[in-house]
């Protein structure tokens, strides 16, 4: 889309300002999480499970110990007992107790005077396990006669009956399915599996935790969110919640990754068992790849019906994914979102949630949605081309709208699927002409959004300028959007407002920049809270005028008299009231807690042009079109920005992403050179279009951008790939020797 | 009146019922309502639920408003990445 | 751990024959700062060699043959104006040796010195007749390239034993050479399969070749099987058929995290038809 | 361990430091010489986050040890805008909005200086290959490619 397209109704939303921590980040001044040093630092590292499933039979750390600069060991015993719930299984994660769960598991954490001591000093720890049967993979893991990862583990949702590694069990749907495939003139049932994959944020896990041993703390830390970290190390080492100051550092990527805690609450056990001194934890990349969230792999049944002429009459999905020995796969997520985009009178969904012995999943992007999507996308395109239809005006012909019931259950509300896909219909890409061993994929993914718990606060500095206190960390260009906000609703240019990511001490709690929630429930609580501000602005003028401060608004920077005082009285501008702030009773200042309502939920269609080497297998993605409904575009540059880094996302998962587990249950590619993430030369331009169907339940519209984006990919390739070789490849990742060797077979027939 | 919509796998301890007629004003109300009605409900609310109120979900809310003949939906609570 | 600058091979042959533990010579740093950091191996003794006179060098003979410095980044090879001229095959090979920084300090020997079978350089080297010079206690001796690597991570070199040169035939007239491996992504992979074709012409008729591959056995191949479907043809599909068979029936790979060994057997042939060609079109003076 | 005395130039400073000769020229600038800008994202040469200048030639600094900095010149991030001026390549980086963590644009804006140096008009293809090694998660690299071959024309037109 042409810079000036998007719609200019207001005078800073929309426009493409630079981001206010821009230069930091463009000079290497910006700190991240490694870039952190406290006085009298040590340096910590981990020692790790080489085994899939072990019981570790005893630790000795006496060889580290006698190391000259080893100041510290922990192991689990240093970590209180008793917890329960997730704050158990985060504990658990964090350090095994009686059994290592997965290759990679954390044994115990040492603190040294150096970074490359505290690492020998790890390699001198000596673990006797016992080894004990494993299983990674999902299907394997639901077999009767599977190892057991953890006996006991269901909750109350699993029936009686269940292999013991399922823990979770889901089912939710609507009307008569049986009777939705008997109208169907078509009726198709695959199997797909998706690998699990990892956020592949570029920057490790990194904090410096301190902890004294009255139980006051403070740390430093990559996250996305401050008060999660704070609220989860508090638990797992059983200190009060609000001793324990967090500061999110700058944030080099997170996806989801950094919603949770892995070693970060070991450096505060480190630092109370050294005397109080601070502790640096830092992971390198095999430590992320084996121990941090990667997401879950899935196995998924899909079954639809449809007429000669594409409506569809009935869905069902049949789902199990692992999120390795802990619950938490996102099972439930990937059936909501699966046939989200399509009206239907019959639908029926089931999963399981399943055990095995890989690292404890972490949300990743619209978390399952990109698995739901490919096998209910990969279907419906596969059915469409028997049945010769065109894959839009299939979409159209089942697309929801307004006050359609959703797949999941509720009614939609105003939504702009629609107009996505009719924004699709026009584009160039889509009537580009393809050659020979060229295909075109279309898929359409969805993401709820979210809002969450939010506080925010801002105050009027004395010169009429503003600042803004949030607690979301900013990993896209949120203090811009935010910050066009607030200087919309002020009146003020955009450089008047600076926008502050602050520590835990500073604000009401706040759930992480995830769900794709800053701009939507952060951008609305900030604007909330300047209203608040600009009353209070305007009751100072209207007392400095002597009239009612309901008949003064607030226009454009100043109050101004309004109704039957309308022109009485020059309008006061906020740096005049700002300079008389202090004989005027104080401080200006608003803030806004809670919940903001009104989310929007957000669909997206990808368009995928691939070309297929018949020799070699090799996919070359040679053109690839986003569109997806943003509600409203507060900084268009940053939206285009989300739209593009989630398609290459999905295209790496759908391509060549992938865990790869040998026999030994041992993580093979735990690096960048084998865990093969896109690079640059892999890639076209990602055209983005920018489709606006604003969300009435926010003030500027918005609806979220960030995750929609990933859903699409998995199937819009996977479709192109159909479309290019004439074969079908259900299994993820689609690398060179899986797709040669489906149109070998085909060869073959 | 409110008419709340549950997930199907729930009917093992509602006696089969997917609709669950209850009085409520807030999402609260009817959360409580609902375990009153079929205690075998309990433990999945406690887990954490989501609430669509008229096509809105609702997740952290006990007293947002439930209008009066509102289409209500039990969901389990969402998270994001 | 140990660091020596030596100022001749010599000496560094010395440290390391007298070294008690595990001794490691550095050059690029591309292959041993990895292991270092992974904690695959920690030297008791690193052996810099690029303090050594003429590391950095790439020199032509009288004769028209290359002798290149260990410490010859795959950046300076591929910027040398003649060197590339005379064996574009090797150059590209190097060149797709991991990223621009890594092209920055990776060399050709080492490159060949850290034994695996899928290093881009080696079936090129091999291809090429490449020799290396090693200085050791004894002495000096040169020794065939394909002679050096003999499995996964081992080389034919004893202990107090450093490559000093690597040296290159003289090119000679008619001549191509050219290599292509496989990888899943477009850069950054290590070869799925990797082979090299180096060919001398006679008119059109294919008069000598030398054919290696990569990534498909415990160490790069030279497969002469390939090399005699190449000899006395036109470079036409019979001889492409044919080179495509042998370089199939010479591959014994493993199935691994990197592809299947159908995958490589399969590919060895597709790439041997593709690399041959390009050779061709070299020796007969097309620029490709 | 025997650590060892280095004297090297850093951005033009003449820079004395003691390495313990493990220690990597990235520990050295991040830990001894307080340059954090370079970034470690894999320590195994990877992901060119910690890409640097050495003798004007373009390396991972996780793959060049601290004692082979000796009596070199090493140029980072911290150097590429030694005034107020920003260099073109970090104004067009803002301009574009090819950063979203900023985590992996150290990395490419050093890369990217070392390609502008060599070849001040480069193709999209070259720009995408020549920053094969640099990886970014957020981006899809759509406009860090648009950014820096808009550099390239300011600069030849400057030129």
């Amino acid at each position: 889309m042409a810079k000036d397209d998007v719609k200019q109704a207001y005078k800073l939303v929309g426009t493409r300002v630079l981001r206010p921590d821009g230069l930091d980040k463009v000079t290497g001044r910006a700190r991240y999480g490694a870039d952190f040093a406290m006085p009298g630092m040590l340096y910590g590292a981990v020692a790790r499970s080489p085994h899939a499933h072990a019981r570790i039979v005893s630790i000795d750390a006496s060889k580290a110990l006698a190391l000259d600069g080893v100041k510290a060991v922990v192991t689990r015993a240093d970590l209180p007992e008793g917890l329960t719930g997730e704050d158990w299984n985060l504990q658990e994660n964090a350090m095994a107790g009686e059994v290592a769960l997965y290759d990679g598991h954390a044994v115990a954490a040492v603190a040294a005077t150096s970074a490359l001591l505290a690492k020998d000093a790890a390699r001198l720890i000596e673990v006797d396990y016992e080894v004990l049967p494993h299983v990674t993979d999902v299907d394997e893991a639901m077999k009767p006669d599977a190892p057991v990862i953890r006996p006991g583990a269901a909750d109350h949702t699993v029936p009686d009956g269940m292999p013991p590694n399922v823990v979770k069990y889901f089912e939710f749907g609507r009307g008569d399915v049986e009777a939705g495939f008997a109208q169907a003139d078509l009726v198709r049932e695959r199997t797909y599996r998706t690998e699990a994959t990892h956020q592949g944020y570029i920057e490790p896990q990194a904090c410096v935790g301190q902890l004294g041993s009255d139980g006051k703390g403070e740390m430093w830390v990559t996250t996305q969110g401050q008060w999660y970290v704070r609220k989860m190390c508090a638990d797992l080492l059983g200190l009060g919640v609000a001793q324990l100051r967090v500061t999110p550092s700058e944030i080099g990527g997170g996806f989801g990754g950094k919603t949770t805690v892995f070693m970060e609450p070991l450096s505060l056990a480190l630092s109370r068992k050294a005397g109080g001194r601070p502790v640096k934890l830092v992971m390198d990349r095999a430590e992320v790849l084996r121990a941090t969230g990667p997401t879950a792999s899935a196995s998924m049944d899909v079954k639809i019906g449809m007429k000669a002429d594409g409506t569809m009459t009935a869905a069902r999905a049949e789902f199990r994914m692992q999120g390795g020995a802990f619950p938490g796969s996102p099972v439930n997520e990937a059936l909501e979102c699966a046939f989200a985009p399509y009206k239907l009178a019959a639908v029926e969904h089931i999963g399981y949630d399943v055990l095995a012995n890989r690292p404890k999943a972490a949300a990743y992007r619209a978390p399952g949605a990109p698995m739901g999507a490919f096998a209910a996308e990969s279907l419906i395109d596969e059915m469409a081309r028997e049945l010769g239809l065109d894959p839009i005006e299939l979409r159209l012909l089942n697309v929801v709208e307004e006050g359609d019931r959703s797949s999941y259950g509720p009614k939609f509300k105003r939504i702009g699927l629609r107009e996505v896909l009719e924004a699709t219909k026009v584009h160039p890409n889509f009537s580009v002409p393809l050659g020979p061993n060229q295909g075109r994929g279309v898929a359409t993914g969805f993401w709820f959004n979210y809002n969450g718990d939010t506080s925010v606060s801002m105050a009027i500095a004395e010169d009429g300028t503003a600042q803004v206190a949030v607690g979301t960390p900013d990993i896209g260009g949120g203090r811009a959007s935010i910050g066009l906000m607030v200087a919309e609703t002020l009146g003020v240019p955009y450089e008047a407002v600076r926008i502050n990511v602050v520590e835990t001490g500073a604000l009401g709690i706040n759930e992480p920049t995830h769900g794709s929630r800053a701009t939507f429930a952060t951008g609305k609580a900030a604007v909330l809270a300047t209203e608040q501000a600009t009353r209070e602005m305007c009751r100072r003028a209207a007392a400095d005028w002597g009239i009612d401060p309901d008949a003064v608004e607030w226009v454009e920077g100043a109050a101004q008299p309004a109704g039957p005082n309308a022109g009485k009285f020059p309008p006061m501008s906020i740096a005049e009231i700002a300079g008389n702030m202090s004989n005027t009773g104080g401080p200006i200042a608003g803030h806004w807690e809670g919940v903001p309502r009104g989310v929007g939920a957000s669909f997206g269609t990808h368009v995928a042009d691939v070309e297929v080497d018949p020799e070699t297998g090799r996919v070359t993605v040679l053109r690839y079109l986003v569109v997806q409904d943003a509600g409203r575009a507060i900084q268009p540059d940053y939206v285009e920005g989300q739209y593009q880094g989630g398609a290459v996302q999905g295209i790496g998962w759908a391509l060549n992403e992938g865990y790869v587990y040998g026999a030994d249950g041992r993580l093979q590619n735990a690096g960048f050179l084998d865990y093969r993430i896109p690079v640059a030369s892999d890639l076209p331009m990602i055209d983005t279009v920018i489709v606006e169907v604003p969300n009435p339940g926010h003030p500027f519209g918005v609806r979220g951008v960030g995750e929609t984006g990933i859903t699409p990919p998995l199937p819009a390739i996977a479709n192109a790939v159909a479309a290019a070789t004439g074969v079908r490849l259900a299994d993820l990742p689609m690398n060179p020797p899986r797709v040669l060797a489906a149109i070998r077979s085909r060869m073959d027939d | 009146m409110i008419e709340v919509n549950l997930w199907s796998g729930l009917r093992h301890v509602t006696g089969g019922a997917t609709v669950v007629e209850v009085e409520g004003a807030t999402v609260g109300a009817v959360l409580d309502a609902l375990v009153a009605a079929h205690p075998g409900l309990a433990p999945f609310i406690e887990a954490g639920v989501s609430v669509a109120v008229d096509g809105e979900i609702i997740t952290g809310d006990r007293f947002a408003e439930v209008p009066d003949g509102a289409e209500v939906f039990l969901m389990q609570r969402l998270k994001g990445g | 751990m140990r660091y020596h600058t030596p100022q001749t091979f010599e000496e560094a042959a010395r440290i390391a024959a007298t070294g008690s533990g595990t001794t490691r010579f550095l050059a690029g740093g591309t292959d041993v700062l990895v292991q270092m950091r992974t904690g695959l191996v920690t030297p008791d003794d690193l052996i810099d060699l690029k303090h050594i006179p003429g590391a950095y060098d790439i020199t032509q003979a009288p004769d028209g043959g290359w002798q290149i410095g260990v410490a010859v980044s795959g950046a300076a090879l591929g910027e040398h104006p003649e060197l590339g001229r005379a064996w574009p095959g090797v150059v590209e090979a190097m060149e797709l040796v991991g990223s621009t920084q890594v092209q920055g300090r990776a060399t050709l020997t080492g490159n060949l010195c850290n034994g695996s079978p899928a290093a881009d350089s080696v079936p090129a080297l091999v291809a090429a007749g490449a020799v290396v010079r090693v200085t050791g206690p004894d002495g000096t001796r040169e020794v065939p390239v394909e002679e050096i690597p003999e499995g996964p991570g081992k080389t034919a070199l004893v202990p107090g034993e450093v490559v000093s040169a690597l040296l290159l035939p003289p090119r000679g007239a008619a001549g191509g050479d050219a290599y292509q491996r496989f990888i899943p992504r477009t850069e950054m992979d290590i070869a799925v399969v990797g082979c090299a074709v180096n060919l001398t012409l006679d008119g059109d008729v294919i008069r000598a070749a030398r054919v290696a591959l990569g990534a498909v056995a415990p160490t790069v191949l030279l497969v002469p099987d390939a090399a005699a479907a190449l000899v006395g043809s036109h470079w036409d599909d019979g001889a492409r058929a044919r080179i495509e068979a042998a370089a199939r029936a010479a591959a014994r790979p493993i199935t691994d995290k990197r592809g299947t060994a159908e995958f490589r057997t399969h590919v060895a042939g597709v790439l041997a038809g593709r690399v041959a060609d390009i050779a061709y079109r070299r020796a007969k003076g097309e620029q490709t | 361990m025997t650590t060892i005395r280095v004297t090297t130039e850093v951005n033009g400073d003449r820079v004395e430091f003691l390495a313990d000769p493990r220690e990597t020229l990235l520990d050295v600038l991040r830990d001894k010489l307080g340059l954090t800008g370079s970034k470690e994202g894999c320590g195994t040469g990877d992901c060119g986050a910690c890409s640097v200048l050495l003798d004007g030639r373009l390396v991972s600094s996780c793959l060049v040890l601290g004692v082979e900095a000796e009596g070199r010149k090493v140029e980072t991030i911290e150097g590429m805008a030694p005034g107020e001026e920003l260099h073109p390549l970090q104004r067009k980086f803002l301009e574009h909005a090819a950063l979203q963590c900023g985590f992996c644009t150290p990395g490419f804006l050093v890369a990217s200086k070392a390609l502008l140096e060599r070849n001040p008009d480069p193709t999209e293809e070259e720009v995408r290959y020549w920053l094969a090694g640099n990886l970014c998660r957020c981006t899809g690299y759509d406009k860090i490619v648009r950014a820096v071959l808009d550099a390239a024309a300011e600069m030849r037109g400057a030129g």
